[in-house]
């Protein structure tokens, strides 16, 4: 099974063999690990000796990096890539004046995993509505389980109560933006937020991206697990089950899924349906500076392949054509990675806002809500500091 | 009776050591050749780097001009915003504190560190140099993995020994998650780092006093303090301002090891150090020209504070 | 290992040779994908970090 | 005499425990690197190895084959910089401690300053330098930036060291016959062996340990130096946890090849802090 996540080996090797195929050349692909990433496009994409040819970028990178001219134009591309069926919401944070730069290479979702045995033991059903998710988050949520395992400074699932209540993290008007966490509605999701957080998670209140599977599963020794409930990528239920020494090698554990214990469902709206979710996955685009334009192109083609979109589908991992959506597969997992993608909300497609991601505001911002901080007087404090930024390239 | 107070040690800062006299050579062209080659490497590392900072502190410089936008220029700007931006000073305020602590108990262990060498015998004074040759030894990433590792809220090492003491709640507790004790660990990493180049180089330091000197104190019924206060600390003075220099300059400057404990920890900015905060500026947040102006401003700042000392270092070296 | 010896021989070089360097002559024709060897960056998915809750 | 006998014992008792607080991290590294990720995700630490004992971390860790890579990479730029930068400082050291001549006291001033300049605003312009002269991903490109950050220390040190040794000595060779540089060579530069000991081992590990710089001066997998072999761990794949072991293990073996030039040069360099720093 592949780990899914980033784009597993086969798909690396498929993409080099049809490349050889189709133009004879070396396709080499390299990994850039989150931390460093930013720092290397800065330097390289500008360069055009050491340029990546193709790159993926981020979906809330995306804006940024297109609008400075780091990406060709692949408009011309469009139809034959995939068109109006390409993710649309995806492909709008890679368009700059009604040309596209940037397309969508697959996305992701997040939905809640819980604990089935837990939710019996203490007679909940599974939430319908956001309220009532947090009423039975308390009612499972004791000093040693969490209710509802969330870090203090996870923005990136946080951020669904604020989409959920109808408000957003930022508003255009013209071609500026501004920072809207002050906005009644969002004020509304972040105190729903706040209280689910205080009554109902202990995880450190600077906790911003933790692995939410090791919390859901029941470690060796431990009694029981460290959260009833968990919200997490749609590619973490490969890591989630009953953990056993992996067979291959018993220095590693593997999860096995077990139906008994642990299920899975859409993060509920607040009057029911499903609540907004932040959408992962990343777009991809051919750097402006490459010197090898046609080699990339032919790159783009395969990527947008019926083959490989099903391949990425095969993976987990969500086909930027909603043609191949289905290869994703009918299981549980597939149906609410896609129904909870079809609500997912992007980030601001703001020219700053790879730099207020860098600045760690909205962390900062999270952590202090979450501690317990007058949301209203917070949520004024960082739409300043926000908007200083958010407009910036 | 009284030991005397200007031992006639070779290393005496003030004074000008008894051995070289230089003579004022003939001013030929020898030492401009001689630091001719450390001249170019310097040039060729840091000239352009240099300038461009400079130039850049001026400037309207993001993601834009590094693709290729022409940069405006703004003038002070950057300073400006810098003066009335409250988290830079919060942020340097906070980083001065952390280095001069920081470095102030490093020196202190070291110096103390040193006479211990120095005091016991040599099997011991081995297991104790070896010790500190793995510690320093250790390159930064993979002590910082470690204290990480031990200072862990779940699994670490720290936690659980602590838990031990009866009547000691220390579960879970989350080191790195408030910023009085991250940096607390911060602080206790770069010091178990620092201590072993400061206790060589005091010890160095040490083995100059001949042995006679501290026996006429001895037999004179000097205390072991004062012996320390009146003998040992003058002789290693040179040595240990030096080292002190050195220490506060490196900590100010920290950036690897408070980078990976705010990996592992918050990113908020209330953890940033100047390394951190610059890094985020410029990096993070694209600003480019932010960043080159506080770096300008720190240079300046460390230059402020510690000139009163480096004129005097300057001074003496001119003496020699 | 013949990287190594390269690397190193160029090490050696004089350092003026630094600056003297001029950058590789133009790459062949670019509207022709025939031969082009090109790189392809991936993201890592999601931000990972060090902390040890794993 | 007794009292003075248990001074000793107590002295001594509190160097062990000291040498103990120094190396418990050390050894935890090493411990952890012995013992199964699986285990190491268990909530109780465990301070032997004993029954969990694998060397599956260290296999894990080189398997991928980058490692060599790297360690060549490593080895070569730290030695390059490390030669230079002692050869250069020394040269340096030399001028401002036996001439007097117009600039020296700029000369000094600036190597200090050039150290109280925080690094991170400058990767943008190094980057910038480097790639402009096609010397990304090379040994060279990297080099140059390294030696030019540890010069400033190194001819600071080594200046204590040469000003220690009296020019009479010289002097009194040149009389008997020698030229002014066999003098140089015969007499003083023996002395100064500690002292370049010492000044390299600095620059040893500057070169060694850096990493900001190479993030972006050595992009391409194949030219990265260790501590990015090693960061590289530590961020694994975004789906799999950090693979705990395998860092622990590959942190030991980015450790050892220091630990073994410090233990060859740790005679030298301790009589060799002896002469320079205190003639700082």
């Amino acid at each position: 099974m592949a780990d899914g996540g980033d784009t597993p080996d086969t798909l690396r090797d498929y993409l080099k063999t049809e490349y050889k195929k189709a133009t004879g050349g070396t396709l080499t692909i390299e990994e850039q690990g989150w931390g460093d990433a930013l720092a290397k496009l800065q330097t390289a994409l500008p360069d055009a000796d050491n340029t990546p040819d193709v790159t993926e970028i981020g979906n809330t990178w995306s804006p940024t990096f297109t609008n400075v001219g780091a990406f060709s134009d692949i408009s011309d591309m469009y139809d034959e890539l995939g068109g109006d069926k390409l993710l649309t919401s995806f492909v709008d944070v890679g368009k700059v004046d009604g040309k596209n730069y940037a397309l969508p290479y697959y996305f992701g979702s997040r939905y809640v995993f819980y604990r089935k045995d837990l939710y019996a033991a203490a007679g909940v059903e599974v939430p319908t509505t956001l309220p009532q998710l947090t009423e039975i988050a308390q009612k499972l949520h004791n000093d040693s389980t969490s209710g509802f395992y969330l870090g203090g400074e996870d923005w990136r699932n946080g951020v669904s109560w604020i989409f959920a209540y109808g408000g957003d993290l930022a508003k255009q008007d013209g071609d500026q933006w501004k920072s809207s966490l002050s906005d009644p509605k969002s004020i509304e999701g972040l105190e729903a937020l706040q209280e689910l957080y205080t009554s109902a998670s202990n995880a450190p209140v600077t906790e911003a991206d933790s692995t939410p599977w090791v919390n859901i599963n029941t470690q060796p020794e431990a009694a029981g697990p460290e959260a009833a409930t968990i919200i997490a990528p749609g590619w973490a239920h490969w890591s989630i089950g009953d953990l056993a020494p992996d067979p291959k090698d018993d220095t590693k554990q593997v999860a096995t899924w077990n139906d008994e214990v642990f299920g899975a469902y859409v993060l509920p709206g607040v009057d029911g349906g499903v609540a907004p979710v932040f959408a992962g996955g990343s777009n991809i685009a051919i750097s402006a500076s490459s010197k090898n334009q046609a080699g990339a192109r032919e790159l783009m083609k395969i990527i947008f392949s019926k083959e490989y979109q099903e391949m990425l589908g095969a993976n987990g991992l969500g086909p930027a054509n909603s043609d191949y959506v289905s290869s994703l597969g009918d299981d549980q997992f597939a149906k609410a990675l896609i129904e909870s993608a079809l609500g997912s909300k992007l980030t601001p497609a703001a020219v700053g806002w790879a730099g207020v991601e860098g600045s760690g505001l909205l962390e900062e911002f999270f952590g202090k809500v979450n501690a317990g901080g007058d949301v209203a007087s917070l949520a004024a404090e960082y739409d300043k500091k926000i908007d200083e930024l958010i407009n910036k390239s | 009776m009284s030991a005397p107070t200007r031992t006639p040690a070779r290393a005496r800062m003030s004074s000008p050591a008894p051995g070289p006299r230089i003579q004022p050579r003939r001013t030929t062209g020898v030492p401009y050749v001689l630091i001719v080659p450390a001249l170019i490497a310097l040039l060729l590392g840091l000239g352009y780097p240099l300038i461009w900072q400079i130039v850049t502190s001026f400037q309207k410089y993001g993601l834009s001009q590094q693709f290729g936008k022409p940069p405006e220029f703004v003038g002070f700007d950057n300073f400006a915003n810098l003066v009335w931006d409250g988290e830079f000073w919060a942020v340097l305020v906070r980083s001065l504190l952390f280095c001069v602590v920081t470095a102030a108990v490093t020196v202190v262990i070291g110096v103390l560190m040193a006479v211990l060498m120095n005091a016991v015998g040599r099997t011991v004074r081995l297991i104790l140099q070896i010790s500190m040759l793995f510690a320093w030894a250790m390159p930064v990433a993979a002590a910082t993995t470690v204290f990480i590792w031990l200072f862990d809220r779940r699994r670490g090492v720290v936690n659980y020994l602590l838990d031990a003491i009866p009547g000691v709640d220390m579960n879970r507790y989350d080191w790195l998650g408030n910023p009085l004790t991250f940096f607390f660990v911060a602080s206790v990493l770069i010091i178990w780092m620092s201590v072993p180049f400061v206790s060589f180089a005091i010890y160095a330091g040490l083995t100059q006093i001949s042995e006679e000197v501290m026996e006429a104190a001895q037999i004179d019924g000097a205390g072991a303090w004062q012996r320390f206060r009146r003998i040992i600390l003058p002789m290693v003075r040179p040595v240990l301002s030096i080292v002190l220099l050195l220490q506060l300059i490196w900590d100010l400057r920290v950036f690897a090891q408070i980078t990976l404990l705010k990996d592992a920890g918050s990113k908020s900015g209330d953890f940033d150090l100047l390394g951190t905060y610059i890094y985020k500026l410029g990096t993070a947040t694209g600003d480019f020209g932010m960043a080159s102006a506080v770096s300008i401003v720190v240079l300046l700042v460390t230059l402020a504070i510690s000139w009163v000392y480096v004129r005097e270092l300057i001074k003496e070296d001119e003496a020699q | 290992m013949k990287r190594k010896i390269a690397s190193i021989a160029a090490a050696t070089a004089a350092l003026v040779v630094l600056a003297g360097c001029s950058t590789p002559s133009e790459a062949p024709n670019p509207d022709d994908a025939k031969g082009q060897n090109i790189t392809f960056w991936l993201m890592g998915v999601t931000p990972r970090t060090l902390s040890v809750t794993t | 005499m007794t009292a003075v006998k248990t001074g000793r014992i107590a002295l001594s008792a509190l160097a062990i425990v000291l040498a103990i607080v120094w190396i418990f991290p050390v050894y935890w590294m090493a411990n952890s690197a012995f013992i199964s990720t699986a285990v190491l995700q268990q909530f109780t630490p465990h301070f032997f190895p004993g029954e969990y004992f694998t060397f599956a971390n260290f296999t894990g860790a080189i398997s991928d084959g980058s490692f060599f890579g790297a360690l060549g990479m490593s080895v070569t730029i730290t030695l390059i910089v490390v030669a230079v930068c002692l050869v250069f400082a020394f040269l340096g050291a030399v001028a401002i401690s036996r001439f007097k001549f117009r600039g020296r006291k700029s000369f000094v001033l600036a190597l200090l300053l050039i150290q109280m300049l925080p690094a991170e605003g400058l990767f943008i312009a190094q980057y910038k330098m480097v790639s402009s002269v096609g010397l990304l991903n090379t040994v060279l490109g990297v080099s140059v930036i390294y030696i030019a950050a540890v010069i400033p220390f190194t001819v600071w040190m080594l200046r204590g060291f040469v000003a220690g040794v009296p020019a009479e000595l010289e002097e009194a060779a040149m009389v008997d016959g020698l030229s002014r540089f066999q003098a140089f060579m015969r007499i003083t530069f023996p002395l100064l062996a500690p002292g370049l000991v010492a000044s390299g081992v600095y620059a040893f590990l500057q070169a060694w340990n850096e990493f900001t710089v190479a993030v972006v001066l050595l992009p391409a997998e194949a030219a990265q130096t260790l501590p990015l072999w090693l960061r590289g761990f530590v961020q694994a794949s975004a789906t799999r946890e950090t693979d705990w072991g395998q860092v622990m293990a590959a942190s030991t073996i980015v450790a050892i090849p220091v630990i073994v030039f410090f233990l060859i040069v740790q005679g030298r360099m301790t009589s060799g802090l002896v002469g320079g720093a205190v003639k700082g």
